[in-house]
C-alpha cells in the first residue's frame, strides 16, 4: 500500500475510472489546460484529451446543468464545481435537479452526475469564499452527500460516486489536499453512506467528519497521554447519513461529542446529536456536545479567522466537559 | 406535404385542443390537482416542430407541455393519467402536469423552474455528440425565461462548444401577466441570438406550415454541423397563464383579436385550398379526436391510483448500502 | 381588532409601512399589474404607482442582488420571490450577499432587504415546486429568517422586517393565507427573533412554527379531550431561534415533540431538539420527538402528498409516544 | 487635460504598479493571505475610467480591486492595512484582499463571486434613479463574468428598467486560464450587447487617454438619460491570475508581446510629447509614489491587528432583540 496525499488519491479513482469506462467525463472551470485549480486533474487534458475533459465557461449552473442533461442520456459526468461556495450559484441545479428528476418522472431515467467540490475555511478567503455549509446539501432526499476525510476513503468513495446510478454531491476539503495515507492500489471501494469508527476507544465518542476527523484525531492522541480514550467516529457520509457505528460506540462510551467545522445551527452536529438521543437515549450519561464555527460569517483576518474554526483544544475541552 | 400526414397533424391538433378542454373541466371538478398551464392557441407550435424531427431527436420544454408530450408520441391516456396523478400515468403520477417525459421517445420532459431545463438540453445534445449520435436536441422556452441566467449560461455554452441544439422561443406575448417589453430588453427573440453570435429565424405560430418548414430546414443545417440556431415562434395562449389567472394584464379584444387566428382553423382551411383533404375528411378526424381523448379520459378516470409504497420508491435510482 | 386573513395582515402590514416610510418599494414578478400572484399586493400598483411597485423580469438572482444594491445606498427594499423554491435560483444572492456585506466590508454599509417568500407543500405542484427548506436558509450568521403562523404576527413581524437594518427572509406559508386571526389595526409591531407560547399546557411541549402551528393547534385540542394538555412553543424566527420559552416551558413539561413541515434531517426539529438537550438537560423525561415529512421529493398525487407532510394525528401519536 | 491632472493621473497608475509589487513581496512573505490578484498591466483602466467620473457616480468591481480603489480615493495605507488584515484597513481586516470598499466614496466593492456584483450594481443605479440624483453607476467586470447568468440578468434587468449603468467589461484575455473565446460565444464583448438593443464601445485599455475619452462621452450620455451602456475595455494582465498561477494556458512571447504595451509607459511617452510634463517632473512623481506606498506598507505593517472581540461584531446591522 502506498503512502499518497488525498490530491494523488483522489486523482488516482478519476483516473482509473475513466480508464475503465469511457461514459466518464469531467467538465468544470480550468480542469483542463490548467490543471485543476487544486491540481487534481493535471495531465489529464493531455492524457484524455478536450472531449472527455472540459473546460467550461464560469457558469456553474451551466456546468451542473448540462451535466444533468447528459447523465439522463446515460453519460456519467463529473461536474466540478471549484469551490462549494460556488456551488450556491448552482443550487438550483443540485438540490431540485439531481434529486429530484429520476422520482418525479416515475424512475424514467437516473441522474448519476458527480458533483466534486471544495469546502473549509481557514484559508483567509473572506465571508463569501469559506464556508462549509456541507449540511444544507444533505437535507434533501434523493441526493447523496459525501465528504471523505482521508485519502483511502476519498479514493474508495469517489470509485463508488463513479459507479453509482445515484447522483452525489462529493465534498472535498480545501485544506486536505496534503494529507497523506496509506490508499490501496487499484480497485479499491468504500461503500457510500457507511460511517467508520477511525480510532478505538472506550471513554468518550467523537463524532466528525473531513478535516475535522483531522482535529479529532490529534485531539484524541493529547487525551490518550492524560489517559482519556476517545473513539472516534468518521461519517464520511452526510446523506445518507449511517448512525449504526454511531450508536453502537455511544451504547459503549455513553458520552458524544460532534465535531464539524460549519456553523452549529441547522448543521451535522444538531441532526447526529438529535438521532443519538432519539436511538440510544437509554445510554446517555451526559448531555452531548456540539463543537462547530463561531456564527459569524468567516473573516479575512487569519487570527479571528483561526479563531472562529473548531480546533484541537476545543475538542479537548468538549471532551472534557462531557466526562 | 402528403396527405396522410396532413391528416395526422391535423388530428394531433384537434386531440390536443380537444384534451386542454376536458383538462380544464376536470380542474375545475377538482380531478386534477396543481398548477394546470393550458396549451390552447399554441398548438402548431409543438405540432409543427415536432413534425420536423427525427424520431431520436431530443424535445425538452418548460411546464405548458400537455401539447408537445403528445406531439412526441405519449398517449393521450398516458397523460391524462399523469394529470389525474394517476399509477398508468406517463411519469406514474409523480409527476403531474408540469412533469410529463418519455425518454423512450426522447422527450425529457416537461420542467417547472423558469429556465432551468435549458443548460439540461445543451447537456442532452453533448451527450449526442459525445457518443456520436447525429441527433440533435430542441429545447422550447417561453419567450419569459429568455430573461433567466439560465438561458444565457445555457445558450453560450452550447455555442461555444458547438452543440447541435435548435433553441426554441415560444414568444406568446406574455410571462404570467408581463409583456415581453416589460421584462426583456429586447421585444423580438432573434435579436438575443446575436449576443452570440448564432443564427436566428421567425416563424408564424399560428401557422403550422410554415413552423415545420422553418424548423426543418434549421433541424438540417444544425444535424449538418452548423451549431446551435434559434427559432422564435410568434404565437398567443387564449388562455390564462394557468387555471385562475384574472387576466388583468391583457384586453379582451386582444384575446379575441388573436382567437380569430385559431391555428386549428388556419391549417385546416389551408389543407383544403391545397386540396390535401375535404371538410368531410376533417370532420372525420374532428371525430376520431374527440373520441380519442373520451377514451384518453375514460382510461385515466378508471385507472388505478398508485400504490401508498409509491412515495417510497424511486428516491434513489439503486439502492443505497 | 379585526378577524382578518393572514393575506390581508401581510397586505395590511406592507401598506402602512410603504406609506410611513417612501423608502421602501416591492420587487418581484407579478407584484404589480397582477397585483401578486397569491394576492398579496392587489391594489398597490394602483396606488403607489411603478416607482414603489416594480414588475421585475424572471430573474431571481437579479431581483434579490439589485435589492441588495438598493438598499447598500439606503433604501428599503421588498424583493418578493414568488416561492421559496424559486430562492434556490437567488440562493447566492440570500445567502452570500445578504448576510455577509455588513460584516465583509466592516460595517461599511447595511443591507436591509426584505425578501418575502411562500413555502409549503400540499398543493400537488410536484417535486420542485413543494419544498419547506426552511432551515437551510437559517443556517447563515447575518440573516435574518423568520416565519409567522398567525395573521397578527405575520402582520406585527412583518412591520419590524420593514424597520430594521438587518436583511430579513420573511417566509409565508401558501396554504396559511386565507387562515384568520385578531389582527390589532394600525401600529402593531412583533418583535423578530422570539419565540412564543401559542397555547398554555402543563403535560408536553410542543415546538412548531408556521403552518405546523395551526396542526399542532389542532391536535392539542383533539389531545385537551382526552385531558392531555400540551403547551405549544411557537417559534416564530428560525434565526435567530430564541429558545427561551422552549426552554421555559420543558423546565414544566419535560416532554417536547417538535413539528416542522419540511424534512427531518438538517431540519429545525434537529437544532431544536439539540439545544434542549444541551440546555435542559437535567429536565428531560423521555426521548424528544420530531415530526417531520417523507425523506422524498413531494410527489404529485394528492394522496402520496399528503402522506408525506405531518398531520394532526402524526402529531397525536408522536405526543402519546412522549407521554 | 490639465497638467495638474495628468501628473495626478500618472501617480495613480504608479502608485497602484508599486502597490501591487510589494504586495506581491508581502505575499511571498506570509504577510498577506488568501487569494491576491494584482492589478498590473491593467491600471490605465480603472485610472482612466474613474477619472471621468464624478465624484457621487458608483463604482463597483469584482476581486481585481486594489486599482480602482485607490482611483475612487481609498488611501493606500488603507488599501494595504486590509491586505494585511489589519484594524485600519479599509473593511477593517475583515475583508481583505477581495472585498476593497468604501461606501463614503461611492465605491461599493471588491466582489469575489464572479459576476454577482452585476445585479447589485443594477441595484445601486435603480437607487439614485429612486431617489432623484443624476448620479450613474459604473459595474467593471471581467471578460469571464460575461459568461454566468447574473450578468445576463442584471444587464437585462438595467436596460428594461433603462437605468445609468455604464457596464465596463475588462477584457484582459482570459478568465484564469480559459481564453475569450474558449469561454464565450463571442469573443468581441460588444456583440453581447446587441443582444440587449444596448450601445456599446471599445477602448484601449493601454491607453488612459483612450479609456477616458470613451468613457467620459458615455457617462455624459447615459447621465442624459440614454440608458445603459456597455463598454469593453482591451487590456492584458502581466502577471498570473492570482498568486501561484501555473500560467501554462499562455506562451510567454505573447505576455512579452503586452508588456512592450506598458500603460504607464505609454501615457508617460504621450504626456511629453504633448508637452504636458517633462521627464523630469514624471519622475519626480515616481519618486512621490514610491514614497507613499513604502508609508502606506509601514503604516499597514505597524497598524494594530483588529481585537479579537472583532470577530463577532458587525454580524448584524442592529442588535437583534
Ligand atoms: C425560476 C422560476 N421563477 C418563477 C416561476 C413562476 N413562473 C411560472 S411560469 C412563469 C412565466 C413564464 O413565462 P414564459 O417563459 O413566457 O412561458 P409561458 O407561460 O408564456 O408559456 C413564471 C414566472 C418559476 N416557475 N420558476
Ligand atoms: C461564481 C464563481 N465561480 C468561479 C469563481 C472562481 N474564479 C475567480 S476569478 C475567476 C476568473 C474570472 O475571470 P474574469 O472575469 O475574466 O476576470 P479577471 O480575473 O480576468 O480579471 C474564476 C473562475 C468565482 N470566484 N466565482
Ligand atoms: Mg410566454
Ligand atoms: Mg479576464
Amino acid at each position: 500500500m502506498a503512502r499518497i496525499t488525498m490530491r494523488e488519491a483522489i486523482s488516482q479513482a478519476l483516473w482509473e475510472e475513466m480508464e475503465r469506462d469511457p461514459n466518464i467525463f469531467i467538465m468544470g472551470e480550468e480542469v483542463g489546460v490548467w490543471g485543476g485549480t487544486y491540481a487534481v486533474t493535471k495531465g489529464f487534458y493531455d492524457h484524455f484529451g478536450g472531449k472527455r475533459v472540459r473546460d467550461t465557461p464560469i457558469a456553474e449552473a451551466a456546468i451542473v446543468g448540462a451535466a444533468v442533461g447528459a447523465a439522463m442520456k446515460g453519460l456519467k459526468p463529473v461536474a466540478e464545481i471549484m469551490t462549494i461556495n460556488f456551488a450556491f450559484v448552482a443550487f438550483e441545479q443540485i438540490v431540485n435537479e439531481m434529486p429530484k428528476f429520476h422520482y418525479m418522472f416515475g424512475g424514467q431515467f437516473n441522474v448519476p452526475v458527480v458533483v466534486r467540490t471544495v469546502s473549509g475555511g481557514g484559508r483567509q478567503l473572506g465571508a463569501t469564499h469559506s464556508q462549509t455549509p456541507d449540511a444544507i446539501f444533505a437535507h434533501f432526499p434523493g441526493l447523496v452527500v459525501v465528504a471523505p476525510g482521508t485519502p483511502a476513503d476519498a479514493k474508495g468513495m469517489l470509485k463508488s460516486a463513479l459507479r453509482t446510478k445515484n447522483p452525489v454531491l462529493f465534498i472535498e476539503h480545501a485544506t486536505l489536499y496534503q494529507t497523506r495515507g496509506e490508499v490501496p492500489e487499484g480497485d479499491y471501494v468504500v461503500p457510500l453512506g457507511k460511517s467508520t469508527v477511525q480510532r478505538p476507544g472506550s471513554d468518550v465518542t467523537i463524532v466528525t467528519y473531513s478535516k475535522m476527523l483531522e482535529i479529532s484525531l490529534k485531539a484524541a492522541d493529547q487525551l490518550a497521554k492524560e489517559g482519556i480514550e476517545a473513539e472516534i467516529v468518521d461519517l464520511r457520509s452526510l446523506r445518507p447519513l449511517d448512525m449504526g457505528p454511531v450508536i453502537e460506540s455511544f451504547k459503549k462510551t455513553n458520552r458524544a461529542v460532534i465535531v464539524e467545522e460549519g456553523w452549529p445551527s441547522y448543521g451535522v452536529g444538531a441532526e447526529v446529536s438529535a438521532r443519538i438521543y432519539e436511538q440510544a437515549f437509554d445510554y446517555v450519561d451526559a448531555p452531548i456536545k456540539r463543537v462547530a464555527q463561531a456564527e459569524v460569517p468567516l473573516p479575512y483576518n487569519r487570527t479571528l479567522e483561526q479563531m472562529a474554526i473548531p480546533k484541537v483544544d476545543d475538542v479537548i475541552k468538549a471532551v472534557k466537559e462531557v466526562l | 406535404m402528403e396527405k396522410s400526414e396532413y391528416l395526422d397533424l391535423y388530428r394531433q391538433m384537434v386531440v390536443i385542443r380537444r384534451m386542454e378542454e376536458r383538462s380544464a373541466e376536470l380542474y375545475q371538478a377538482g380531478k386534477i390537482g396543481g398548477f394546470l398551464h393550458l396549451y390552447i392557441g399554441q398548438e402548431a407550435v409543438s405540432t409543427g416542430l415536432v413534425s420536423a424531427r427525427r424520431a431520436d431527436d431530443n424535445v425538452i420544454t418548460a411546464y405548458r407541455d400537455h401539447g408537445v408530450a403528445y406531439n412526441v408520441g405519449i398517449s393521450a391516456g398516458a397523460i391524462m393519467a399523469e394529470l389525474l396523478g394517476k399509477a398508468t400515468g406517463i411519469s406514474k403520477g409523480k409527476g403531474g402536469s408540469m412533469h410529463l417525459a418519455d425518454a423512450e421517445k426522447f422527450f425529457w420532459g416537461g420542467h417547472a423552474i423558469v429556465g432551468a431545463h435549458i443548460p439540461v438540453a445543451a447537456g442532452l445534445a453533448l451527450a449526442d455528440v459525445y457518443m456520436e449520435n447525429d441527433a440533435i436536441t430542441i429545447c422550447m422556452m417561453g419567450d419569459g425565461a429568455t430573461n433567466i441566467g439560465f438561458f444565457h449560461e445555457g445558450v453560450n455554452m452550447a455555442k461555444v462548444w458547438n452543440l447541435p441544439v435548435l433553441w426554441v422561443v415560444e414568444n406568446n406575448q406574455y410571462g404570467m401577466g408581463t409583456a415581453v417589453d416589460r421584462a426583456s430588453a429586447v421585444s423580438e427573440m432573434t435579436q438575443k441570438a446575436a449576443g452570440y453570435g448564432m443564427k436566428a429565424e421567425r416563424a408564424d405560430g399560428m401557422d403550422l406550415f410554415n413552423v415545420r418548414e422553418v424548423a426543418g430546414r434549421m433541424i438540417e443545417e444544425i444535424r449538418g454541423g452548423g451549431g446551435p440556431q434559434l427559432l422564435e415562434i410568434l404565437t398567443y395562449r387564449f388562455r390564462g397563464h394557468s387555471m385562475g389567472d384574472p387576466e388583468r394584464y391583457r384586453k379582451q379584444e386582444e384575446v379575441h383579436k388573436w382567437q380569430e387566428e385559431d391555428p386549428i382553423g388556419i391549417f385546416r382551411k389551408k389543407g383544403i385550398e391545397q386540396g390535401l383533404a375535404s371538410e368531410e375528411e376533417l370532420n372525420e378526424q374532428d371525430d376520431l379526436a374527440e373520441k380519442e381523448v373520451e377514451e384518453a379520459v375514460h382510461f385515466a378516470e378508471t385507472s388505478p391510483e398508485p400504490a401508498p409504497e409509491e412515495l417510497y420508491t424511486e428516491v434513489y435510482a439503486e439502492p443505497l448500502e
